[in-house]
């Protein structure tokens, strides 16, 4: 059984199990319902060559990458308040606690009045889903910061500020980088919603709108090309942790809780 | 057209005159199990709901399951993964069913009327006083919809092409509100009271017309497999029939459907109100129905949302449709 | 080694005057125990520490020796009392007082080099780069880390990182050492070298140190002078030893094993 | 500034501000955008009156806790078989990590086929969301169970089976909670989701089918609802774990990862 | 202490005999340095630890002295040679062969009471739960947690966790026990109140004790004989020392000091 756990063996019969149970559903409730890997295929293909597919997975990159970027970009700097200031902290946690149970998808009109039907709603409610995961991470970094560190920077006589700037931040980095790598999927995930709203072209969009002339190839392109977007920006966003955040105690195997 | 009903002869004396294939449906309905049947609906719409919660299809001996989706085009689609077995909506997602699947049209609910055209308003930035000032205009349209068909005619009426404006997908009314008040879109094709009122309260956006004012007729359509058709169709008959009974009280207790509608689906009494003042089902076949239909779907086929043409005339079964109500089959496809 | 056994008398301005100092808390008004009740950990201690001095901070777990040494360091408010160095009340953390703690990853920067790690107080006083390596070169050679400036502390040993606390905080040029059980986490082998290297520091630099510990021989081999605290609550300094023994000690040394017996008998009776 | 750090007071102010941002945002937008605390109240009692807010949020609770619970009783089995045997953890870790980007909503259609339009395609929604983030917290804490206590527990004569039961599933416990804990507030985001198909009740049916009428209010009593849902459950699931799994070294403080 | 200080032969079947013993690795291909090149942790060791002996395995960080015992434990696989107990070969883990391990808090299981963790191998042998019961209390009692088997490890500090650990152990009455660092985390004094209670302990039962320390004093105070490992890589046992001291053994007495200079000089030629 030693070649079982080599790892392309291991991944080979995944692919041959994974493509087998897909071809099973597809025979078994028909094409319409579940199509099969040589539909999806086609389907994809055929949107592959009219470049429907490389746009819209582009346009759908832009926006989950700009609304993650520029909610990590906020989150941040707000976790590391909240956490340094206890005032704030009283302030902010019950309503945290309150909100992250709201789904994004449950502030499309709210978006849409805000940021109307262009890019930025959606960009808006992907940043909305990364904010909290973010936020919360840094929170908990800030606080899991060993006071030992702080009193040994103050008795070196760093400022307060220096201390946040030199201490808390660098001290912190892995949490902010498992909650940043973290909220990639999250954005990932809200994607569909955001281009449920006000949107012709994204794979989100593909997704939704092809529900609608029920061709479930097209959703299953659509859902193929989630997983591997999601799947290949994972992996190299850890690869870049490893290799350039190694010494901030960054390490780059999977985040556990997505 | 809306004339030609609905008359007051009860379901019942026509089922007796029609002979003993409608008089054996009725006395099985009253003696056997009754037939099960999942209906694609959506919210707002009082005639199904009304049927179910009057017990007007267990009278006719359908135990009927209502399941809602956001849009009818869903509920079409429902049929698809066997999750409904009848469903209703207008000629568009209609048409772009029977071209997929081994479904066919067994009535139309007889909307293709000047007064249900008048519904479907227009709305536009005040800056728009006439239809030409629409060139350049961003213009919206609801996905999966027959919208895109209305502006394609209303458009080439004024001589313009739809190159020359910018068209908007959208998802649902409040967001096309939404992006008219703020300016994003230009125009607006709206329908349903509670929306109406939104739209007519807009500053700065006005009604320009409404789609009586163009050549469209939308009809809206009842559809079923052929094999439910095939198999059983003294149980499409009955529905046929419920849904008729269903109609007039519809008309005639607009106070009542206001109630059933708030508990049921929270959708507001005035809103169902005012819908309900010109809410037109009539079950039936008529020319102008197959006319809607032939036209859409010559567009459809030309504009690639058909990939597969087809003969219009094998999607439409009516015999149920003939059996209960004969007179009411104008049209031969 | 080559250095004269016995220090001389450093001047005036390095002592530490502890006078009738008190620490107390709350008890917790939630917890099962208490209702509020005024716990002391700490009650009128009295002492003075000389400038360059070694003194040993002596006392079984939990008996406060912590909250003394972070008092002195400014980390923690006393409850009342007087506490000042070379003439001046403490009541924040400063320059003038470095501290070494027990467990070095907590208190190292983990993601600076040793050699930044040394630096770390020079860059917040904003000294230019240039002079910045200076000192820290001079420092890491001194505490025996030479050529491994460019590592990184999880790159290095127990005894290793704990080296370069010292340098980091040497290289502040405080006149006050502040040692909390710094080799306690050390297996005894290293623990026994870094004793020695401490020794040699306090020897070749100028400081005042207060270390402390709950080893007995450890004490015995490092203070000056001993300071034994007794158990808590309301510790305090319950006796000074005197330990004129000249440097380097020797645990074999007969003296050595008199001074242990002493110290061991006044805990066990 | 001491009475700003007592926690009443804190959440007083807090309480004072958030709605003082409310009105405001209400009283900028208009009350058919954002309706004010008022309106929002008004129509809480208006759905409260009728029964139908207690019918929706019994039965979106139901379907939230079905789904949950069930994708948990299954998700905590397969997380341990994961992270026990290698073999089917070579097979099932690239998978994991390519499907927990698809979000739930995607599924709706292939659901529906499966499972049909009553309850059960809402649940196993609800179930989806739930299952990979206690299967891939489970892992974790498999994976993390110290190679002494396992070699302690063989050296006793334990069997493999005993070391399952007696060893790696206590000592995962913490992970699991914490996996089954965060996949909580990932029910509650998919409920919408969940009740946008098929479905006449709900707080997601009423957040979703308000869009239809217009009626914002009703939006905004069923994020709200939502809202508290999503905090009270997790406030008592967080004292359940602190009450009965503290032996496991279980603590009920906020998971940071939601 | 009335026990006679010398303790009689032990029965031959508890002999561990070691002849040639090997373990390698293969060093990671991937990695910079080697590239599958085979890397000797131990090499040629021979060795027999008779019946009822406490043997101490003495020697530097990294030498191997835990990879050794855990082949005894049978919890690593041995590269070549002979191992056996009582005649037997070892491949698994048994439970003739107890381990107390350095660290309490990764190897006890918190979940469970003082109690219940001392009962867990007779449950795992299904033995009731009286007769349990029975055992549990008087090994409890034998290390001096006597009133302590309601309590949670997490309430006991690192000393009671190590006695628990040994009550643990026993109770499932080995004929060996092996003991990787017990008391290295522990502090100074707690480590010497440990040392007298596992000797006195050993006295009272009737075990075979490995005792792994790199602490040359602990190694004299506990051992019959101390075998020192070379350093690594490729290590072995380069030689045994017979101390043939009585016990409890005092660290000043002057016989203790010889050992502990010969042993010394061991290291640092
Ligand atoms: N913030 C606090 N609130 C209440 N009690 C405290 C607090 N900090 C410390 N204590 C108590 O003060 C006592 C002394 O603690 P301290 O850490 O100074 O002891 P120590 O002598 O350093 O012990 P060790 O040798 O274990 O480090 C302990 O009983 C401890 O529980
Ligand atoms: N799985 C492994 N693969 C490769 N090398 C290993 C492995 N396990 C241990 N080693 C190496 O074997 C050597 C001996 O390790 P071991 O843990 O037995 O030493 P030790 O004497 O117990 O040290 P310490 O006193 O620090 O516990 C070390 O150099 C270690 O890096
Ligand atoms: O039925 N339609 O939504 O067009
Ligand atoms: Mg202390
Ligand atoms: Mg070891």
């Amino acid at each position: 059984m030693t070649w079982l756990k080599k790892k392309w063996a291991g991944l080979l019969l995944l692919w041959i199990f994974v493509l087998a149970a897909w071809q099973t559903g597809a025979l078994l409730y028909g094409p319409e319902v579940i199509p099969g890997p040589v539909e999806t295929v086609k389907g994809g293909v055929e949107l592959f060559k009219d470049g429907s597919l490389p746009k819209y997975i582009g346009i759908s990159f832009y926006r989950v990458f700009s609304g993650w970027a520029l909610g990590s970009l906020i989150a941040i700097p707000l976790g590391v308040l909240i956490g340094k200031v206890d005032v704030i902290r009283h302030f902010a946690e019950p309503l945290l606690n309150f909100i992250r149970f709201i789904p994004p998808i449950a502030f499309i009109t709210l978006f849409l009045v805000w940021f109307g039907i262009g890019e930025q709603s959606k960009i808006a409610l992907i940043l909305y889903a990364t904010l909290f995961i973010v936020m919360m991470n840094t929170l908990t970094g800030v606080l899991s910061v060993e006071e030992d560190k702080v009193r040994a920077a103050r008795s070196m006589g760093a400022s307060e500020w220096q201390i946040i700037l030199h201490v808390i931040i660098p001290a912190t980095a892995p949490y902010m980088f498992t909650g940043v790598r973290l909220a990639m999927g999250t954005s990932y995930m809200a994607i569909v919603g955001a281009e449920m709203i006000a949107s012709n072209e994204g794979v989100g969009y593909l997704i939704w709108n092809s529900r609608l002339f029920f061709r479930t190839d097209w959703i299953f392109v659509g859902l193929i090309s989630l997983g591997l977007m999601g799947f290949v920006t994972d992996r190299l966003f850890g690869w870049f942790g490893r290799k350039v955040l190694w010494r901030y105690g960054v390490v780059g195997s999977t985040p556990v809780r997505r | 057209g809306c004339g030609s009903s609905p008359d007051s002869t009860s379901s019942k004396a026509r089922a007796a005159e029609n002979g003993e294939s409608a008089g054996t449906t009725e006395t099985a309905s009253e003696k056997a199990e009754k037939v099960k049947l999942n209906i694609a609906d959506i919210s707002s719409n009082p005639v199904l709901r009304v049927a179910a919660n009057q017990g007007i299809f267990e009278k006719h001996g359908i135990e009927a399951k209502l399941v809602t989706f956001a849009t009818p085009a869903e509920g079409i689609n429902s049929l698809f993964i066997k999750q409904a077995d009848i469903a209703w909506g207008a000629d568009f997602p209609i048409l772009n069913a029977v071209s997929k699947g081994e479904y066919a049209i067994i009535a139309s609910t007889g909307n293709s009327t000047d007064l249900s055209a008048k519904q479907w308003k227009l709305y536009v930035r005040n800056e728009i006083e006439r239809p030409e000032d629409l060139a350049g205009k961003n213009l919206s349209f609801l996905r999966g919809t027959f919208i895109s068909y209305l502006w394609d005619e209303y458009l080439s009426e004024y001589g313009l092409e739809p190159e020359n404006v910018k068209f908007i997908g959208q998802g649902g009314f409040d967001e096309a509100y939404i992006a008219l008040k703020k300016g994003e879109v230009d125009a607006v094709w709206v329908t349903g009271a509670a929306m109406v009122d939104k739209f007519e309260a807009l500053e700065g956006a006005h009604q320009l017309t409404d789609m009586s004012q163009t050549k469209v007729r939308i009809g809206s359509q009842i559809i079923a497999p052929e094999s439910l058709i095939a198999d059983k169709p003294d149980v499409v008959a009955n529905f046929l029939d419920a849904l008729d009974e269903s109609s007039r009280f519809v008309k005639e207790n607009p106070e009542k459907v206001a109630d059933i509608l708030y508990k049921e689906v929270k959708q507001p009494k005035e809103a169902t109100l005012k819908d309900l003042s010109v809410i037109n089902w009539n079950v039936e076949f008529t020319d102008s129905a197959l006319d809607s239909l032939s036209r859409q779907k010559q567009y459809m086929v030309e504009n690639g949302i058909i990939q597969q043409d087809f003969e219009l005339r094998d999607k439409i079964k009516l015999d149920p449709l003939r059996t209960v109500f004969p007179d009411r089959v104008t049209a031969a496809p | 080694m080559s250095l004269a056994s016995v220090k001389p008398v450093a001047s005036k301005k390095h002592t530490i005057t502890i006078e009738g100092l008190n620490k107390s808390y709350h008890d917790h008004p939630g917890s099962g125990s208490g209702n509020g009740d005024i716990h002391y950990i700490i009650k009128d201690v009295d002492l003075v520490i000389k400038g360059g001095e070694f003194f040993v901070l002596l006392g079984p777990s939990g008996c406060g020796k912590s909250t003394l040494l972070n008092m002195i360091a400014g980390f923690i408010s006393k409850t009342s009392g007087n506490l000042r160095v070379g003439g001046s009340d403490i009541d924040k953390p400063g320059r003038d007082r470095a501290v070494v703690f027990q467990q070095a990853d907590s208190s190292l920067f983990p993601w600076l080099t040793v050699r930044q790690n040394v630096e770390f107080g020079l860059k917040m006083k904003k000294v230019p780069k240039r002079d910045r390596r200076v000192v820290s070169e001079q420092y890491i050679d001194l505490v025996g880390l030479t050529g491994h400036g460019d590592k990184l502390p999880r790159e290095l040993s127990g005894g290793m990182k704990q080296r370069v606390q010292l340098a980091r905080v040497l290289a502040n040029d405080p006149e006050i050492l502040l040692m909390d059980e710094p080799f306690g986490a050390l297996d005894a082998m290293t623990r026994r070298t870094m004793q020695k290297e401490l020794v040699r520091i306090w020897r070749q630099t100028d400081k005042t140190i207060v270390f402390v510990t709950h080893d007995i021989q450890e004490a015995i081999l490092l203070g000056g002078r001993i300071g034994i605290m007794s158990p808590g609550p309301s510790s305090k300094i319950s006796h000074i030893y005197d330990i004129p023994l000249t440097y380097p000690r020797e645990v074999s040394a007969a003296e050595f094993y008199e001074y242990h017996s002493r110290i061991q008998a006044h805990f066990d009776e």
